[in-house]
């Protein structure tokens, strides 16, 4: 029956054993997207799906009207940041190859995304992140330590030893607990974004999926109710090109950009991208304008590239070219803006050898901080009690007497 | 007091929370204008406007996960799912997120939603306006679900359900919005103004979540049953000229251990009735549980009598629908087993 | 907290008391639209998704290059099929209001979109209709007595007496079973196109929502998957402006057309008068050859009018005007047909009299033999032993011991 | 016969059918060229074609919606969800389209769609990677639940599911993949070819849905379970040193009951074990089950042992299993009640 199949099946440009190809990449020149007011009613400003805001040239140049324009402080602030989750997720991958902690997933070649975006938008913003914005959580200062902690599952832990690993939260620093479900805050994100309107503030939200994840009905839903109601949020596609071992195309992405996705609903799309810092800044700030002052959300897609395997479960080398990063066009974010501070006189190899080694310190002491506290199998141990806890807000009977079952078995004194 | 029929209590409830409250917020399809179809919500968005009383888009799933959203952000939501049988699109948001935030983000979120849904046949709704889905919520962890048989209950849970900051799933017997029913298609209906359960305090009043009532006392059968069924129950005990206890357990989680546990240890006897499919009910939980409690009391098998193992079918609902007939068969077997 | 709310509201243009106002709705004139070859990649006709199809014009005149020509007894016999589509409508309308059967809902105003696409469509096509769709059971030649026997739920329905009035299919004629779940047909629709890909078959397939259910999840999955496997499939939304009592706009209307909603996934979408039964033939021919031919998917948005109330549940006058249908300008189109027909010398007020008192006749004699197999209250009575049939393909041993329960009970021999 | 694991026992089930019969198609996340991230449909694309092994986009909804039509259209899709966590975005599907397809249409339509499900804990999954949702499923009419805790009776009943023109959801215990597992997570880890169900065929065979197996008889306690405890289960009375018939249900719905039934009138005394959260469980409607039909037989309460009524914690995840330990305490309860 095979041979007649007319069923279209998208394919990557390349497995192993081929040699990378991006030509189906669509792709602008720094500086050649020109820059809308952010007032614009949203079928004005369609070609914004389709074609690539980008800033920084491949020499490292700022081009157009989407320069943002940070300051040297701005722009050195946001290296660190970089610099800084890359040595987090470098030293949290090895410890999990020790042993040391369950699982990993690494936000490698995505920087920029968490950290222009974070940069871009006000503490009072509520952001539900993906497991790969662990960049937030750092730009919003959450103590390495702690993220760390919650990884051990130890005493320290912040979700008291009931997540798997980057299932992080911050309440006080407005990000929201990272779900293991796909795609499930899009809509949340949508309903809290309804909610400061209805009480008229001007917070707004942001959310963040996978290209993979469009698939799912949250994405719909959240593009649904966000284009009905007007919610001020910012919804993000991060396109890295895969879902573990599935190729974009899957998604749907072989036609269209995943930012043209809101276009049928009057949702401007911008795709820009994602390993250009600026670009992302820019972008976002001007999405945020948006959403604050009332003219609804908008759906930005981050064309970017998983840098690493999807998550330590996980050989990339099975289904994709080993190099197929290298022959990215859009490079890496990091040496992307380095070489763009370089350029400009901020910067030098030397303090970006300086900086990596300080960033790899202060993870390192982080890390020497957080063992202290537990690692799943030396030192302190949570107290298994708090496995009854926050069920609901008060225990109910039936969890106080399994817990007083568990301590009995385990001869502890409830 | 007032007299009210179970729509109008559940109106009461949320005009009374809206006005205490400005918090809550009513969600939910064709409830806002039109003040939904079985019209809960009437004159409620004329009242607290257009931004408290909201028509939604048709995607439960949506509904849920905006809901959630809302509640985060410090507003306490009541959704209203039109029929029970359509809440499964939103049942991934309700296992996977609603009843496990507060847990996994470690106390520190958690999102007060309330979700409404009518539910239960007897209103030639067919398979897919006539479902009992309870029992799938009550097991999940992190979650309530109630389910009243009068409106005084309703308004008293349902109003506890909105202030509760763990989430609830709040079943409304559509078959008894206008009267109680026991079970008889024959006969003419009766409205609420009947019935003791149709007096209705105008005022706020709340009931506990986790407390089961027994509505008849007896000694020689403890009959456990909620919703349609504790009318049905009631019928069928005068029927059969047998003193017993019937327990409308009301609130399935938490569970009344105690109420049920006192009362088959004074009656050694137990018949658990509802409307839902038998196979995997919620009947299965409460005879496991009553059996663990009472073992040593039981002096006959503890007998379920609940719907049949296949969808509800539109022409056969009163041979589907678990009616007097089958509880009185139920409870001849009980009181001769030996 | 409300004065300040910014959340957005959609409205429809008239509640009850007011004028109706369609001004709001986006026209253009007849023949205008038009027609590229079926073979024009989607992004090079997404016009189409913005415009309106229409070939009949206010005066009844078919132009433009998409007038399927059809011929004189063609035209005759797709007026016939919409005046008895109606006729049969009416008729189960009003024995539901003397309580016969136990629910109903009309397709009033919308009968070109069933009548008109079933037309246009091959016998071996596979369609999932929408509870609306009753026009296209009439067009495949199921009895009439067989539609009434499943509303009545008597000895004769094809249901065995367990759906709800309406919820038909059809096997020998590839009409699935209607479902009371909004949507959950769209995503079944495409596998069924997938797997005619599969098997290299040339029979394509169609399903049908309403506005208000494009916000479902399925509507997405339905689109995503047609468009990555390029399914043949045949999307409709019938946008007949009202969900119940929910305005279009909640279903993101507002902004775009429903037929845009495919476009960002390489979706070609087409909004055509859903009441000129022509344009609506003609449109759904273009995208079965389209399908048919190996190009995929085609997402069809028919621009119609809800007659009728939601359902016998029902009371439009709560809600929207009282004349807003009067006030449509599309107008109804059994009389655009008819005037078509008459303009053209083909057709006579005598004849259409003719016509309808004929087909009146024709659901009478329906009805009249229906009830012989028995109605809810009176005559032969489905045995109710046949409740427990059908749940699995043989019968497991509990529903044997049900059966015979129910049967002891009612002191019948099992 | 050959030594497999259960990740190459069902490989090899899903190799033969769809060798047998050309209309199996495999339809899932993962599952083609990449076969899959546990590896169960490893090779397939490549022997079979990208047109019978198909990578599917993340939307398990739109999977289970799309494998109906499929199905619809003749062919008999297997669709792998890539996490039994993962299942509830289908669940709309499942219940309201999949079981009741059959009966809705009287007959006429059906959709032989099998789904597969990697179920349950201990490999340190958290919340999201551990869930035994399979109660849910037995609840639904229409479906047949099916888990399996040996590699034979993997590809036997994996082999049936999928011939079945009922609709079944097939979980796969995770932890069991590799080996057998004791429920101690301290011992090394034993492979499949140490343990007699790791001996399966390379032929085709298949094993009818809705029967038992007794996988170890006795005449004191009847212990009824199915997957990953059935191995705990046989460690905790080989522990215990007592005599028990020890029953892997293997398929949920429908449940042989007869095998139930005589163990229990045997022996008098009852344990239930599984994995998912007691209340509500599939324990609560086998205790109910075996409460009706064996009532007089029994010598004391029906015990349920089962994971705590929370969400599956990470760092706990050995407080939570329900082990030996508390399998052993559970015995003690039984054998010494009075
Ligand atoms: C509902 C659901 N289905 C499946 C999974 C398993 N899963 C985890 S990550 C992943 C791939 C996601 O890909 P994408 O959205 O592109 O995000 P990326 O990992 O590339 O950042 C899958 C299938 C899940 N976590 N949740
Ligand atoms: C999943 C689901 N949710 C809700 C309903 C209740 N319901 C039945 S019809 C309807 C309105 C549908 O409107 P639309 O899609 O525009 O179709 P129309 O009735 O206008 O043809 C609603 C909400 C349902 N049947 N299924
Ligand atoms: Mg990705
Ligand atoms: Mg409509």
């Amino acid at each position: 029956m095979t041979p007649k199949s007319r069923l279209h099946i998208p394919r990557p440009p390349a497995r192993p054993g081929d040699a990378p190809d991006f030509s189906y990449l669509a792709l602008s020149q720094a500086g050649a997207v020109a820059r809308p007011d952010f007032t614009t009613p949203a079928r004005e400003i369609e070609n914004l799906a389709h074609e690539l805001v980008r800033v920084l040239d491949d020499e490292g140049v700022a081009n157009g009207e989407w320069d943002p324009e940070l300051s040297k402080e701005q722009l050195i602030e946001a290296l660190r940041l970089m610099v800084l989750t890359r040595q987090f997720d470098d030293r949290m991958q090895r410890v999990q190859r020790q042993g040391k902690i369950s699982f990993y997933m690494q936000s490698l070649g995505e920087e920029a995304v968490s950290i222009g975006q974070g940069m871009a938008l006000e503490s009072g913003d509520m952001l539900f992140p993906s497991y790969r914005n662990q960049g937030l959580f750092i730009l919003r200062n959450t103590s390495l330590v702690d993220l760390m902690c919650q990884c051990l599952s130890n005493t320290r832990d912040m979700c008291k030893g009931r997540q798997m690993p980057i299932m992080y939260h911050n309440r006080q620093a407005n990000l929201f607990s990272v779900s293991g479900n796909l795609g499930t805050q899009y809509p949340q994100a949508v309903g809290w974004a309804m909610a400061s309107a209805i009480k008229g503030e001007d917070h707004i939200s942001a959310s963040w999926v996978g290209d993979g994840s469009t698939a799912e009905s949250d994405f719909h839903y959240a593009l649904t109710f966000a284009a009905v109601y007007q919610a001020p949020v910012i919804l993000n596609v991060v396109n890295n090109q895969w879902a573990i071992s599935t190729f974009q195309g899957f998604a749907g992405g072989e036609r269209r950009s995943f930012a043209a996705r809101g276009l049928g609903l009057g949702i401007p799309g911008v795709r820009v991208d994602g390993n250009d810092l600026l670009a992302v800044y820019a972008v976002t700030e001007w999405a945020a304008q948006r959403a604050r002052q009332g003219h609804g959300p908008t759906l930005i897609e981050h064309v970017t590239y998983r840098g690493g395997a999807h998550s330590t479960s996980d050989d990339p080398s099975r289904y994709r070219p080993k190099d197929e990063w290298d022959a990215f066009p859009l490079g890496d974010p990091v040496k992307r803006l380095k070489q763009h501070l370089v350029k400009a006189g901020h910067w030098s190899d030397e303090q970006q050898a300086e900086l990596e080694n300080e960033m790899k310190e202060v993870v390192l002491d982080a890390w020497k901080e957080a063992v202290t506290y537990g690692t799943m199998t030396e030192g302190p141990q949570l107290d298994m009690r708090i496995m009854f806890d926050d069920v609901y807000e008060e225990m109910p009977e039936n969890l106080k007497r399994q817990r007083e079952q568990l301590m009995e078995l385990r001869g502890v004194k409830s | 007091m007032k007299q009210m029929n179970m729509i109008q209590a559940i109106n009461s409830a949320l005009d009374l929370v809206m006005d205490k409250d400005p918090s809550v917020i009513i969600f939910g399809e064709d409830v806002g204008y039109f003040g939904g179809v079985f019209r809960c919500t009437d004159g409620l968005q004329a009242k607290y406007g257009e931004h408290r009383v909201i028509d939604a888009p048709i995607a439960e799933g949506g509904i849920i996960g905006s809901a959630i959203g809302i509640g985060v952000n410090g507003l306490r939501p009541v959704v209203e799912i039109q029929f029970a049988d359509y809440i499964y699109p939103g049942l991934d948001q309700i296992i996977s997120e609603l009843a496990r935030l507060r847990y996994r983000s470690g106390g520190e979120y958690f999102s007060p939603v309330t979700v409404r849904a009518p539910c239960g046949g007897g209103i030639r709704g067919g398979q897919t306006h006539s479902q009992s889905p309870e029992a799938l919520f009550t097991h999940l962890s992190g979650i309530k679900t109630v389910m009243p048989s009068t409106p005084y209950d309703a308004k008293g849970l349902l109003i506890s359900s909105i202030e509760s900051n763990d989430p609830v799933v709040f079943f409304e017997p559509k078959r008894i919005y206008n009267g109680p029913f026991d079970g008889d298609p024959n006969k003419p209906s009766i409205p609420w103004s009947k019935h003791p359960g149709g007096e209705v305090p105008e005022d706020y009043y709340s009931i506990p979540l986790g407390k089961a009532t027994v509505v008849e006392e007896g000694d020689e059968l403890s009959i456990i049953t909620y919703g349609t069924m504790v009318h049905v129950a009631q019928a069928a005990v005068s029927n059969a000229g047998i003193s017993a206890d019937i327990i409308d357990i009301r609130s399935l989680v938490p569970l009344d251990i105690e109420t049920l546990r006192l009362s088959v240890e004074k009656t050694g006897r137990c018949l658990i009735a509802h409307e839902a499919s038998r196979f995997s009910g919620f009947g299965a939980e409460l005879s496991a549980t009553v059996q663990e409690e009472c073992f040593w009391h039981l002096q006959a098998p503890i007998e379920r009598v609940a719907g049949w193992e296949t969808p509800y079918p539109h022409a056969f609902e009163w041979d589907y629908f678990p009616g007097q007939e089958r509880i009185m068969a139920g409870i001849r077997k009980v009181m001769e087993a030996a």
